[in-house]
């Protein structure tokens, strides 16, 4: 007994010992050129034609490069690995020229048919692959996906030699070119993919360290599960001499306390998010770390138009004027979000939504509830409000809750669910109210407004207007932008007076960063192309 | 002796003292018990007073406040919807008292039940049903709390009876590990002698016996089960907001504890309390309830 | 000059009902190779005072008010810790009275017995060890070298007062105390014990406290005898004087209340000699599984007459209790059968009784068990508990009459009725077990079992419960088996006897005529290891 | 002996088949499918998914296909992280979790003897209070909060310690082993006082006094091993606590734990991850509990022999 205590106690001091806390990642990672990241949660894999989410995005940035990739500042498209394009056949025919010297990282080039080769993969059945709609823009593409057409021949894309690539696409689409910077449209190298599975195989041993081939900036080199995943710089890669970075570390950290305790002792250079609270605190502290920046989502409720009185857009209408989303910015989100009083944000290339019927307008409000049976909001049943849990979403919630009270005296009972029983129950259309939010896949209208069509996989309102549809479906044939906008600008009013969903803001994204970090400038989609950062201290 | 007799059939007595009434006289011999069981008491009067006596409404907000620091009109502060923190407090001690009472007492029905039964009876019997605890033990319990929601919806009971079927476990093993002991004891073989049914002997002979173990687990589970009521209220099973309690509050202080000190401070404070005066007041009781203890 | 001189000792221990003295003014001296007896019933203070000069007694409670203990020029009392350590287990070492409680359980013997070597000398293991394994030898037990390994559990109660005493010797002390050291052994083993330390301290000359209440005891072991009440010292002087003439009052109570006589003509059984009121015939009881099967009663026959007070004597472990058990149903009998005679004509075969039917004879018979202590529910009232059976049985009309009935019993079991609400732990041994028969009487059982009701009392508390239960048998015509290792008793107490031995019964016979001529060889050792 | 735990392995197999059965459609039950997500999938998709996994098959098909799979020692792929296996997610989170319970466990022992035993010593007095009110608060202090206390004092204001992380920098392992030992620290310290207690007021404590040896050597050499075995019972249920709730910890201090994946699993429906990991739990808390009464036979010599009896 007496010799166990001691064991322990020594094995105790032993690892108590050597608290000395080194350089810390900022310090060494800046030195070195090696970026840390917080990335959220842990990626479901890294396969670009089979993964959705945003932290497997930003790891895929760095690992390939599409034909086409953005400007950092503007996200308008730029060479990727396509040297240059034309278009022609009044915007319905694409032509790349794939550059010479883009390699594979096994030493490889990268060729016109790995193109072909990997859009069949993405878009045929079995890879069940989520974003294959990003393609149905080409031809046959949505055809061949659902398996109506077999051959892939058939499909509007095919390689003219080794590095010239041939698209034909069912519309002339003005986004087709930002579609082809999203990772989904990337190539993958076929020989790899091959030697750990066919071709429409997913979840395959392909994506780990040692066995990973890409065409990107950066190359795998760590990858343990829940804790890190390190890229390296990819001497194969065409533009290297450009990329300035080492190596990026990520971090996938579930929690947002966690996160930014680790960048306030600098073990990042940067953060995915920060916790509510702490924003002011920063603002006022130090301004320097925290970057508030536009981004491409909305912040809204769904409103399932099915339950009564809910199927009255006007009192849809009353609750979404009833809200004080000013005041609900300011001190609830605190991010320096924009009110929304429309669905598509403010200025999504050069779009804006005309002006929205719904305004904050308490008396109109109160109006329009008596209007439909209920003055002050007598003999208004008690409906029920779902949010997913979650510090942010409950808070929201809770001030709507009280809002619409103080304004139209009707009782609202919240209801949090556990993340996947709350998309079950939306999915069943099983909610009186839900919380949502959209983030667009590429700066257009389109991404937003083709949600509420008849039936929208994402609709999920019940709400349907075959005039929406229609404007919708005349947007996607029309060239010129202007007109294009304008159809959007309708189809969104109609949508605002219906109200089946109730905006409350456009997001920003708010982050933290060291000022270390540079070349990383702010976009409405959040993306920052690795080979434009560099770490230094600032001056 | 029969004199004594006499003045003793004078004095007014019924069935005799019974423990429970002796417990009671002897805990009122002890300070620190007693001090527990007025800080118990207070927070029970204070609560079920709450409505008259809180300052503010449990969901009125100000927005445009939002969090503030305690001041004259706040005493304890504001919270980020710029509510009223110590009227949150108060009715959050409502639900958090009426949570850890309720939810503990389902257990210790249970527990106690259970672990005697086993215990008493032993042999394959006692086998099988501690068998039957390791299995819930090894449930994936989250999924089974989503579980119960989802087929019966949301509602304080389920809340106590989710809680409750949680802690007897524990609470079953102590139980029965006593039992095992006492029933060799041969107070208990004099008891089967004089004729009384296995029942009846674990009712009057064998959890009497029991509880002074019992109340001391019991004084730690009570708190415990509130903190519980906050992970549950995350999955979505506990309180709804605006209503709230001690443990939500808490676990909504601990992600603000360096921006809002006091939204941590204060209903920390209250559970502390509470958990030490649960704890003096179970010690006591436990005491009181052995006739043999020497009350230091 | 004496080896200790014990001068004015007076000790005090504040309990929660204010301070009681439990010793004082206590002065004596032990010389060099002298036995001194100490004999008192418990809470006399024997063993307190014995305590106190090893400064063993927990302080507080209890604190030394004055008084001088000089040992070899030292005052134990106001010496320092560091001095006394150097003088316990090495030059003054003790024997406890149960050898199971006073032995570690989680350690081996041999390094107990090892330890105050190494504590007080700077002996090496081996030789220690070689010179405790000499000494096992030496207190008589054999295969010393293997057995120093061994752990307590794996010895007979015997032979752990033998490895103590070992323990003790070991050091060569200059001064033994001994305290009750035999008074949880059998008589056969108590012998032997008596007679090893008799030699040892021959043999090394050394002195001896021998603390006991036994009178046989001291009378046999000790020089000179001091007689404690109390706390106070009654009455001090060379043993055989004492004895054979008592000065004190109360010393002479003490030695009245020692059981060597026959049976009082009064209370001899009358009744119909060949009544069969109760007869087991080819018990069998084992425990254990196939492999290790342990026979504790092994085709056991014997009938008792009614009305008669029957005697059960055998060592631990003889099958008596088991015998018992299966009387009452706590232990189920593998063959044989056990009938109890209604009334004529119908007998009942208690063993295939269940339900309603057992009940109902648990009222008939009823049993007193040996432990007063563990007998009761520490957390029932006196009242309670004697109500419970009356409650049960449904044998009182109302609470009035439940509550007369109770105080009745307690009355004729010799309890004041103003302690009905008191708790068991708050009574004398003697009381307690007067508790104990009361519940048994409680239900007005024909038959009453009795297993050692009196081992753990002291003498004139033995005397006083043996009398009431002759007295009660008497005048509710009770029939008993009284079950006992101590032979005086039995024969005080029964008019047949009945001896066991390894789970059969030797010998039985009219209790008189068993004494004067045992036959079986077995019942010869028991009467001749009588001290 | 050997018999007393062989009988217990048999007793813990239909305990882990309950176990099993009883997750597999508890899980299955819940609502809200692995693959559910914000984004809603088109119903090829959810199809070709289903067939995937084999989820489109009928209950007990997929019920049997799972123990057969299980039988050959395959807990089958993870249903979130495509491309891994439950097997190789368990070989990576366990011995972290493991190494985390065994310093937290050590932790617990140190503190929570060494306070029990200084509070035994002199019971009722200073000395006995003041580490039993801290054991109170230990028991209760819930590791979500204790946590982030311990990270913002030492690791964000003092500056001593690294705030996350698992074996990358000197010392990251100490706040979160502290954290999660504490509240054991305080049953230890409570348990140990209460045994310590009974054992000095044994009478073989007062033959060791009348021996003339030190309190000390008293304490250790004859108080310690038997005041502490109801430690030791409930140390197996302790360390299979500490891996079943090692998660808050896990997820306060960025640790890739066994804890972590199984709460993560049970949030995203990963059924075949919830599954092996509830499976791996069940029997380490049957093993440890078996070990703890191994350990507690050992400490005990008198239970050995009654084993052997019955």
């Amino acid at each position: 007994m007496p010799n166990k205590i001691v064991f322990l106690s020594l094995t105790l001091t032993l690892f108590l010992s050597g608290c000395d806390l080194g350089p810390s990642n900022v310090e060494s990672g800046t030195r070195d050129q090696v970026l840390h990241l917080g990335n959220g949660t842990e990626p479901k894999d890294l396969d670009p034609h089979s993964v959705t989410g945003v932290p497997e995005h930003n790891i895929i940035s760095a690992l390939f490069e599409g034909l086409v990739t953005v400007n950092p500042k503007t996200l308008a498209p730029e060479p990727g690995i396509a040297a240059s394009w034309t278009i022609d056949n009044d915007g319905k025919r694409y032509t790349f020229a794939i550059r010479d010297n883009a390699k594979w990282s096994n030493g490889d080039p990268v060729t016109a048919d790995d193109f072909v080769w990997s859009w069949k993969r993405m878009l045929s059945p079995a890879m069940a692959s989520e974003y294959a709609y990003q393609l149905f823009t080409v031809k046959n593409a949505k055809q061949f996906n659902h398996g109506d057409i077999k051959d892939f021949n058939q499909v509007g894309v095919k390689a003219l030699d080794a590095k010239t690539l041939q698209v034909d696409l069912e519309n002339p689409t003005p986004y087709f070119l930002s579609l082809l910077a999203h990772y989904s449209t990337y190539a993958v190298h076929p020989p790899t993919i091959l030697k750990f599975g066919a071709i429409d195989e997913a979840g395959t041993l392909w994506t780990r360290p040692g066995n990973f081939v890409g065409n990107g900036p950066f190359v795998l080199d760590d990858w343990r599960l829940n804790y890190i995943i390190r890229v390296s710089k990819n001497s194969l890669y065409w533009d290297s001499e450009n990329v300035q970075l080492n190596e990026i570390v990520f971090y996938p950290i579930d929690q947002v306390q966690t996160e930014e305790r680790m960048f306030k002792t600098g073990a990042l250079h940067a953060t995915s998010s920060i916790p509510v609270d702490k924003i002011a605190v920063y603002q006022q502290k130090d301004p320097e770390k925290i970057s508030i920046d536009p981004y491409l989502g909305t912040y809204y409720y769904r409103i399932n138009i099915n339950v009564k009185p809910l199927d009255n857009p006007n009192i849809r209408k009353a609750l979404s004027m009833a809200i004080n989303r000013d005041l609900l910015v300011s001190s609830i989100t605190k991010g320096g979000q924009l009110a929304a009083y429309t669905f598509t944000p403010p200025n999504t290339q050069g779009y804006y939504a005309a002006t929205s019927p719904i305004t904050f307008d308490i008396e109109a409000a109160r109006a329009l509830l008596a209007e439909a049976g209920f003055p002050n909001g007598e003999g208004f049943p008690e409906i029920e409000l779902t949010y997913n849990t979650s510090d942010g979403h409950r808070r929201i919630a809770v001030a709507i809750q009280q809002m619409w009270k103080d304004a139209l005296n009707i009782d609202i009972r919240l209801s949090n669910q556990d993340w996947k029983v709350y998309l079950s129950r939306i999915q069943s259309m099983d909610y009186s109210i839900a919380r949502a939010a959209w983030i667009g896949d590429y700066p257009d209208p389109n991404t937003f407004l083709d949600m509420f069509i008849t039936d929208g996989g994402n609709n999920q309102t019940g709400w349907s207007s075959p005039e929406y549809d229609r404007l919708i479906a005349l947007a996607a044939s029309q060239t010129n932008q202007q007109q294009r906008y304008r159809t959007f600008q309708q189809a969104e009013a109609i949508l605002m007076d219906e109200s089946p969903i109730i905006p409350i803001y456009t997001y920003t994204r708010v982050l933290l960063k060291h000022p270390q970090l540079q070349g990383w400038h702010p976009n409405i989609l959040d993306q920052h192309p690795y080979k434009h950062v560099y770490l230094q201290e600032p001056k | 002796m029969i004199d004594s007799l006499k003045e003793y059939q004078n004095l007014n007595f019924e069935q005799g003292r019974s423990l429970w009434q002796d417990a009671w006289y002897r805990l009122n011999k002890n300070k620190l018990a007693m001090l527990g069981l007025y800080v118990i008491i207070f927070f029970v009067v204070v609560s079920i007073l709450t409505p008259w006596l809180a300052p503010y409404g449990y969901e009125t907000q100000n927005l445009a406040l939002g969090a503030s620091a305690p001041s004259a009109q706040h005493w304890l502060g504001t919270d980020i919807h710029g509510r009223d923190l110590m009227t949150r407090l108060m009715y959050g001690g409502r639900i958090s008292l009426m949570v850890g009472f309720a939810a503990t007492a389902v257990s210790l029905v249970i527990g106690i039940l259970w672990g005697t039964i086993a215990g008493y009876i032993g042999g394959l019997t006692d086998t099988i049903m501690m068998r039957i605890v390791d299995i819930l033990y090894a449930l994936p319990f989250m999924i089974f709390i989503i579980l119960l929601m989802v087929v019966f919806g949301r509602s304080l009971l389920l809340l106590f009876l989710a809680i409750g079927l949680i802690e007897w476990l524990t609470m079953a093993r102590i139980v029965r590990t006593q039992v095992l002991t006492l029933r060799k004891q041969e107070f208990v073989s004099a008891a089967v002698v004089t004729g009384l049914s296995h029942w009846q002997i674990i009712r009057r002979h064998i959890i009497p016996n029991v509880l002074g173990p019992v109340i001391v687990y019991i004084t730690l589970t009570i708190p415990s089960v509130m903190l519980l009521e906050a992970f549950l209220s995350f999955l979505g099973l506990g309180i709804q907001p605006p209503q709230s309690s001690w443990g939500v509050l808490i676990s909504g202080g601990v992600e603000t504890m360096e921006e809002y000190p006091w939204l941590l401070v204060f209903p920390g404070l209250a559970l502390s309390l509470t958990l030490f005066a649960l704890n003096f007041l179970g010690d006591g009781l436990r005491d009181a309830l052995d006739p043999r203890a020497t009350r230091d | 000059m004496s080896l200790l001189t014990v001068n004015h000792l007076s000790i005090d221990f504040t309990t929660r009902d204010g301070t009681v003295s439990a010793v004082s003014d206590v002065s004596f001296t032990v010389d060099k190779g002298e036995t001194l007896g100490i004999v008192g019933e418990s809470g006399s203070g024997k063993s307190v005072s014995c305590y106190s000069l090893l400064g063993l007694i927990p302080m507080p409670p209890g604190h030394i008010k004055n008084g001088t203990a000089i040992f070899d020029g030292i005052d134990l009392l106001q010496a320092n810790e560091k001095t006394m350590r150097q003088i316990r287990g090495k030059r003054i070492s003790m024997i406890f009275q149960d050898p199971m409680t006073s032995l570690n359980p989680y350690m081996r013997v041999g390094q107990q017995i090892i330890e105050p070597l190494l504590q007080h000398s700077n002996m090496s293991k081996t030789a220690a060890k070689e010179k405790a394994i000499a000494l096992l030898e030496e207190v008589g037990i054999s295969d010393a070298a293997n057995r120093f390994q061994q752990y307590p559990h794996e010895f007979s109660g015997g032979m752990r007062q033998r490895v103590v005493i070992a323990m003790a010797l070991i050091t060569e002390p200059e001064l033994l105390i001994a305290d009750e050291p035999t008074t949880a052994l059998d008589v056969t083993i108590q012998a032997q014990i008596l007679e090893l330390i008799h030699e040892l301290q021959q043999r090394r000359n050394i002195a001896v406290i021998f603390i006991s209440h036994d009178l046989d005891v001291i009378k046999r072991m000790a020089d000179r005898t001091i007689v404690m009440e109390k706390g106070h010292i009654v009455e001090q002087g060379n043993t055989q004087a004492i004895f054979d003439a008592p000065t004190q009052a109360y010393t002479q109570k003490l030695i009245a209340s020692i059981p060597n006589s026959a049976k009082p003509e009064a209370y001899r059984f009358t009744g119909d000699q060949d009544s069969h009121f109760l007869t087991l015939n080819n018990i069998s009881i084992a425990y254990g599984n196939k492999k290790n099967l342990f026979k504790a009663v092994d085709n056991v026959s014997l009938t008792v007459k009614q009305g008669e007070i029957l005697g059960l004597v055998g060592e631990s472990g003889c099958g008596k209790t088991s015998l018992s058990h299966s009387i009452v149903r706590l232990v189920d009998i593998q063959q044989g059968e056990i009938c109890l005679q209604q009334d004529a004509l119908e007998k009942l075969s208690i063993a295939e009784l269940k339900g309603k039917a057992l009940k109902a004879t648990r009222k008939d018979i009823q049993m007193i068990f040996q432990d007063p202590y563990a007998s009761l529910n520490p957390r029932m009232t006196v009242f309670n508990t004697l109500a419970e059976p009356l409650r049960l049985h449904g044998l009182a009309s109302n609470a009035e009459d439940i509550k007369n009935k109770v105080l009745t019993l307690m009355q004729d079991v010799g309890l004041e009725a103003r302690w009905a609400n008191k708790y068991p732990h708050e009574f004398s041994g003697g009381q307690r077990q007067r508790i104990a028969i009361a519940r048994a009487l409680a239900v007005e059982p024909k038959l009453i079992i009795a297993d050692e009701p009196v081992s753990a009392l002291d003498v004139t508390i033995q005397a006083q419960i043996l009398s009431l239960l002759l007295k009660l048998c008497q005048e509710r015509q009770l029939t008993m088996i009284f079950i006992s290792h101590d032979l005086a008793v039995v024969r005080y107490i029964a008019d047949r006897t009945a001896v066991m031995n390894q789970g059969k019964i030797v010998e039985i016979n009219d209790t008189e005529s068993l004494y004067q001529n045992p036959s079986d060889p077995y019942t010869k050792s028991l009467l001749a290891a009588r001290v | 002996m050997l018999r007393f735990f062989v009988g217990r392995l048999l007793q813990s197999i239909p305990v882990i088949f309950i176990v099993i059965t009883a997750t597999f459609f508890l899980v299955r039950a819940a609502p809200g499918g692995p693959f559910d997500a914000e984004k809603t999938l088109s119903p090829e998709v959810i199809e070709r998914l289903n067939e995937r996994y084999n989820l489109d098959a009928p209950m007990y098909e997929q019920y049997f296909d799972y123990l057969g799979h299980l039988a050959q020692g395959d807990f089958g792929p993870s249903f979130r992280y495509t491309n891994r296996t439950v097997t190789e997610m368990i070989y990576a989170g366990l011995p972290i979790t493991f190494e985390l319970a065994i310093y937290a466990i050590m932790i617990a022992l140190v503190i929570g003897i060494f306070a029990g035993m200084l509070a035994a010593i002199k019971p009722n007095s200073a000395q006995d209070y003041i580490p039993m009110s801290l054991a109170m608060t230990g028991i209760c202090m819930p590791s979500f909060l204790l946590g982030p206390l311990l990270v913002l004092v030492f690791g964000i204001w003092l500056q001593w310690l690294p705030v996350s992380g698992w074996g990358y920098s000197p010392g990251d392992k100490i706040l979160p082993a502290i954290t999660l030992g504490s509240t054991y620290a305080a049953y230890i310290a409570r348990l140990t006082r209460g045994g310590m207690l009974e054992i000095l007021s044994q009478d073989y404590i007062r033959t060791a006094k009348a021996k003339g040896l030190p309190m000390a050597t008293i304490i250790i050499r004859h108080a310690l091993r038997g005041g502490l075995s109801p430690v030791v019972a409930f140390l197996g249920p302790a360390i299979a606590g500490l891996l079943a709730g090692s998660f808050v910890v896990e997820t306060i201090f960025q640790i890739p734990g066994l804890g972590r994946f199984y709460v993560q699993a049970a949030f995203n429906r990963d059924y075949t991850m919830i599954l092996g990991t509830t499976i791996l739990l069940s029997c380490l808390i049957v093993l440890l509990n078996m070990l703890s009464d191994l350990l507690a036979v050992w400490l005990n010599p008198r239970l050995a022999l009654s084993n052997e009896k019955n």
